[in-house]
């Protein structure tokens, strides 16, 4: 193993300010999410997710490069698509299906569900299904980490359509007023639900277009290119930690799916989809680091490793009990429960 | 008389005062080009045209804004919220802006809005697209709150908020969506303001609202093979109440359960048990027993969603005890 | 025990916890520099700091979302919403953001902090900015929801919402902030979920909150000399709720009446009335009765507004209709 | 008089495009403003306006500019400080008063108060007192008349403040991307209540700078420049009728006293004051009519004519009744009553 890993060291050692094994740190996240995704898309036709999901095929490079550049302390704040950060900031592929499944080992044992993802342990703050609201509330998480000195960045993820919302407005311009340690990432995926984002928005990008006026550049990045992602994160978090306030960054990616369940996405002209599957990030990315010399056994030895991986949190979700009925009624309160009179 | 589904009749309506009335415009998020995300205005772009069938961004506060500025100024505008949960998002428009401003106007200005919005549990949906909020709704002076059971009373009553000149809050409910039901061919309205006697027993009264209704009316299902007789009242319209009716059934059992979806406190149960106490106390056997989904946000699997929403069995069980069986 | 103003002991209450703990925060609009709108923060920023006490945009949706993040992270911010009205803009953080993370997080997530709003009527600002609104808040499972009559607590129970581990949404009442009343002197607390017992008499039991304290006091003392002796209880908290005190005032005259300013429909007095009847209704000697607001906007003129809302004189005529008398 | 009138329109030939009469009625409505919002004070400090006002004495030539500009059947959406736009739509003295005294004269016989005063037979859709949210409803009233086909504008007058709320980012891109008749017009007097609003904001100018962010042109202005306002006002409604859509124009201004009720305003450095009281718009507009050759004795007469209509106006408001106390229960609903139960 070490020997294979050294080879591919060197043989991406032309491109020096992305390490070797970063570069297939983030191969490896890419490929976590798309087979953790399409899994999950699976358990649904199945039935064994009930409820809804919402999947981020095609959109791992986002969060393989953002993650990739944060601290484990650094906090993520997502939305109801949100599985592909949880999972690139260390969640493993069992609580997160089993979160999905409803099931006692879920991520917080069914009580929250898909699109309510949160780890704090891993610094998910957690998903958020109001379109939105959580760029708010990780503006307030900076000015947390602001406050208590610590070098902490908040990022925030969210779509295209959540660039028209007025929480939107409103936290751009606290954070840059504020110059708090906060990343807004814009993760632009042509659609909202069902309508193209160009619909509805008065300018051509969503995000950058109006990054202006707040005071900020405005960055407009290859969402598919996991190294560009990761270089934009690298640079956005610097400049946070050092002080020099929030970002705003627009990826331009695609979903391979439908927006949720089991939506066919057929409001998608089919020369579109197929230009965007061509630009699939995993494969872009795969063919990459064997251009670079990574040998394909070393890839392959990572999806398959991957693929043991989940085949086992699927089976072991599978068997995990439906949580304790009890349950429904803690958590409430900081005392654990849900008393509200004597 | 046609078989249509809560959400086709849903369309119907809407389709019925479209044609009816060119002052009648409909918006929100992915209703026109896509139909709904619950398929609820499904054909209607189709039939009216992008003029008066139009997508929205995501902009909550906008779609109630805009459509109070338009109801302001001689439209009749159908707005979609699409959960009813996200009225949370443009709450000052429903609360403080539709609600007040005729009466702030001292009368020179009418709301004639429609706020359609898909509500309540049962589908898995976890704590943020799940609830129940027309109690919220109900709480604001200047609100009708309406809220169907069945597919009939979605189209008829939908055809009467459109109608209505006051601004109605429109609640169908996603866990009825899929139900068919015989809905009157032609035109179809339906009044607000009565409730409905949907079946009559002497022993108690059950007064229920949106998919509350077909759980009290199973829960009637099973009381009957025990010998217990229960009078099924839809409430249908919160506001305006028909409280005659709901008074005249809670006296004629001097039994009364309410059956909420929403969380405990200040529910509309809360409003008509209160109302019962004050008017019809003498005739009373018991307090109004509240059955209601416990003071917690819901959570998303299955099994706990289903342990905390009021089902037919928590309905009977709570009837069997008041009657000490 | 010096005698302070209501606005003054807000302001002392914020201090001492500043003091006590270097995680409180406080922001708002115009509360640093200009001291509170309401005069409310006076002494804070020069005594504190522009680090932890801050002016803010009018953005409620910002002022909000970073409320809760910062509470998620260690911090104990103290938001002023200026005016309870605007809750509406940014009800979607209240009732779905903060009321509900931490149960859908499985507990992973505390969000310790304070929303203190400007409540209540009775300055003719008219209806948007003069409603009572902590039934709203009381509606949604995960909020607690304080509303102090008097100096002394608006000191005390602020201070124990601070520390408080939840959520606290905290109504200041702009009809009570110039009143003046003792206040410990020294550090002082008072524990959420208690209500307490004003005076004490065996006739009726009149249970108020917030401006209606005084209110229901003073139609104590006028039933009192036409010999009517009224318990008046001050509800304080709504959430965490002494229903134990209640039911046990409740049961001793069996003549219950609720002061409440909100409008009628959905109020808290719809909901604690309930609780009495459902749980002391064979110590009851008549229906409780509901004294609110009615179902209307609150109009701007003097006249008018006083007309709406409760007055000890409507308190003390229907306790004397409901006697008899 | 019409003499008088004829000399006037001569001697102002010079600047063609605003007519003479034009002029003068921009004058006469900029001192009705400043003499009615003069009184009101004075009411409130006698207690006879109970609550609040909120006065916009040192900002008439953004009413007078605008309204000079509109149709009879256009739309105007105020904020709480809106007895300027209220009384330029052509609303007399004495409704307006008797409005903020809570009289049976009142414009709303005193169920709306100070805040809210609305008149729809002038166009005024009325004033709202919640900062932003009339941005949307106005966006609203401009969808309706281009659905009906008018040739109606809406114009929505908002203060600085306002650019920071999610209702004015929603309004603005709905508005740009309907194309809707409705110009935003920001009076941006520095000042939110007491607070500066460059100590808030992000950028310098906090409607103009978001202007981008939604497909419209930059647009700034000397707010206290009645004949700038009115030919601004001309051009952004001539567009609005011509289907170009809506526009946003942000008006420099400054407002002469405090924020609201007796607020002494000493949050403001003093020569920040002074330049500003130099910057009087009336006096300016005054001297620039002299300067044109309009007679001092006409614009006298126009004072004196203004000050005994007011005097009138404060009387019979004084002497109006205060309203009944049974139409605290009427009009919330269309059928006139309160009653929500049968
Ligand atoms: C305030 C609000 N409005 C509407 C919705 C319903 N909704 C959920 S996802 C979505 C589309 C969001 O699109 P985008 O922001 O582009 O994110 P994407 O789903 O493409 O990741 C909508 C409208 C919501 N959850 N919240
Ligand atoms: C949503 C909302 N937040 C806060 C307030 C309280 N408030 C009333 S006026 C005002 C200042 C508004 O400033 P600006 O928009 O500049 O208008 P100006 O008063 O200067 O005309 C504030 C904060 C409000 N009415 N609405
Ligand atoms: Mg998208
Ligand atoms: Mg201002």
């Amino acid at each position: 193993m070490s020997t294979t890993k050294n080879a591919a060291a060197q043989a991406l050692a032309g491109d020096a300010d992305i390490p070797a094994a970063q570069r297939l740190a983030l191969y490896r996240m890419q490929y976590v999410i798309r087979v953790c995704e399409k899994r999950a898309h699976d358990l649904f036709l199945q039935n064994l997710v009930k409820g809804t999901t919402h999947l981020a095929h095609g959109q791992e490079a986002v969060a393989a490069g953002f993650a990739a550049a944060m601290n484990p302390d650094d906090y993520s704040f997502c939305t109801y698509r949100g599985h592909h950060h949880t999972l690139a900031r260390g969640v493993g592929m069992l609580p997160v299906l089993g979160e999905l499944m409803g099931r006692q080992c879920g991520l917080m044992k069914g009580k929250g569900g898909s699109m309510h993802l949160t780890s704090v342990e891993h610094g998910v703050m957690g998903s958020y299904a109001i379109v939105g609201a959580h760029l708010a509330i990780a503006a307030g998480a900076a000015w947390s980490a602001q406050y208590r000195g610590t070098q902490q960045v908040a990022a925030a993820f969210f779509g295209d359509g959540a660039t028209n919302i007025g929480a939107f407005h409103e936290s751009l311009n606290l954070a840059a007023v504020w110059k708090l340690p906060v990343v807004f990432v814009c993760e632009n995926n042509r659609y909202m639900e069902y309508t193209p984002i160009r619909e509805v928005t008065a300018v051509e990008h969503p995000a950058a277009d109006r990054a202006a006026g707040y005071g900020l550049p405005r960055i407009v990045i290859d969402g598919n290119d996991a190294d560009v992602v990761y270089r934009t994160a690298r640079e956005v978090f610097a400049k946070a930690r050092a002080g020099g306030g929030p970002s705003l960054v627009e990826c331009l990616t695609y979903r391979h799916g439908g927006h949720s369940r089991a939506d066919p996405a057929k409001y998608r002209p089919k020369e579109e989809v197929e230009a965007w599957m061509k630009r699939d990030p995993i494969v872009l990315y795969r063919a990459r680091l064997l251009a670079a010399g990574v040998a394909e056994a070393q890839l392959a030895a990572i999806e398959a490793e991957t693929m043991r991986t989940l085949d086992e949190a699927t089976e072991q979700a599978k068997g995990s009990p439906p949580p304790a009925l009890e349950s429904a009624l803690t958590d409430v309160w900081a005392d654990g429960g849900a008393s509200w009179r004597n | 008389m046609a078989q249509l589904s809560y959400r086709d009749a849903v369309a119907a309506g809407i389709a019925q005062e479209m044609r009816r009335d060119q002052r009648v415009v409909l918006f929100g998020e992915d209703i026109a080009a896509a139909e709904g995300v619950f398929k609820t205005t499904v054909g209607l772009l189709e039939e009216f045209g992008p003029r008066r069938v139009r997508d929205t961004p995501i902009s909550e506060l906008a779609i109630l804004g805009a459509a109070m500025g338009a109801a302001m100024t001689g439209l009749k505008p159908v707005a979609e919220i699409m959960f009813s949960d996200f009225l949370a998002c443009c709450w000052d428009y429903v609360a403080n802006q539709i609600a007040k401003t005729r009466y702030m106007s001292d009368g020179q200005v009418s709301i004639p809005l429609v706020i359609r919005t898909a509500n309540g549990a049962g589908v898995r949906f976890g704590a943020q697209h799940s609830q129940s909020v027309e109690n919220w709704a109900m709480a604001v002076p200047g609100l009708k709150v309406v809220a169907p059971s069945n597919a009939a009373d979605a189209k008829g009553l939908l055809a009467a908020a459109i109608r209505d000149p006051d601004p109605v809050l429109f609640f169908e409910h996603k866990g009825l969506l899929a139900g068919k039901a015989e809905v009157p061919d032609g035109e179809h309205v339906e009044p607000l303001g009565q409730a409905k006697v949907l079946r009559r027993g002497n022993d108690v009264t059950l007064i229920a609202l949106a998919a509350m209704v077909p759980c009290a009316l199973k829960a009637a299902d099973a009381l009957v093979r025990e010998g217990i007789a229960a009078t099924v009242v839809d409430v249908r319209c919160l506001v305006p109440l028909d409280a005659r009716t709901l008074l005249a059934e809670a006296a004629r059992t001097g039994r009364v359960f309410t059956v909420e979806e929403n969380p405990r406190l200040c529910g509309w149960g809360a409003e008509i048990a209160s109302i019962i106490h004050e008017e019809c106390f003498s005739a009373l056997k018991q307090p109004v027993v509240r059955i209601t989904t416990p003071h917690v946000p819901l959570p998303a699997a299955d099994r706990l969603e289903d342990s905390v929403l009021p089902s037919p069995e928590r309905v009977a069980s709570e009837v069997r005890r008041a009657l000490g069986k």
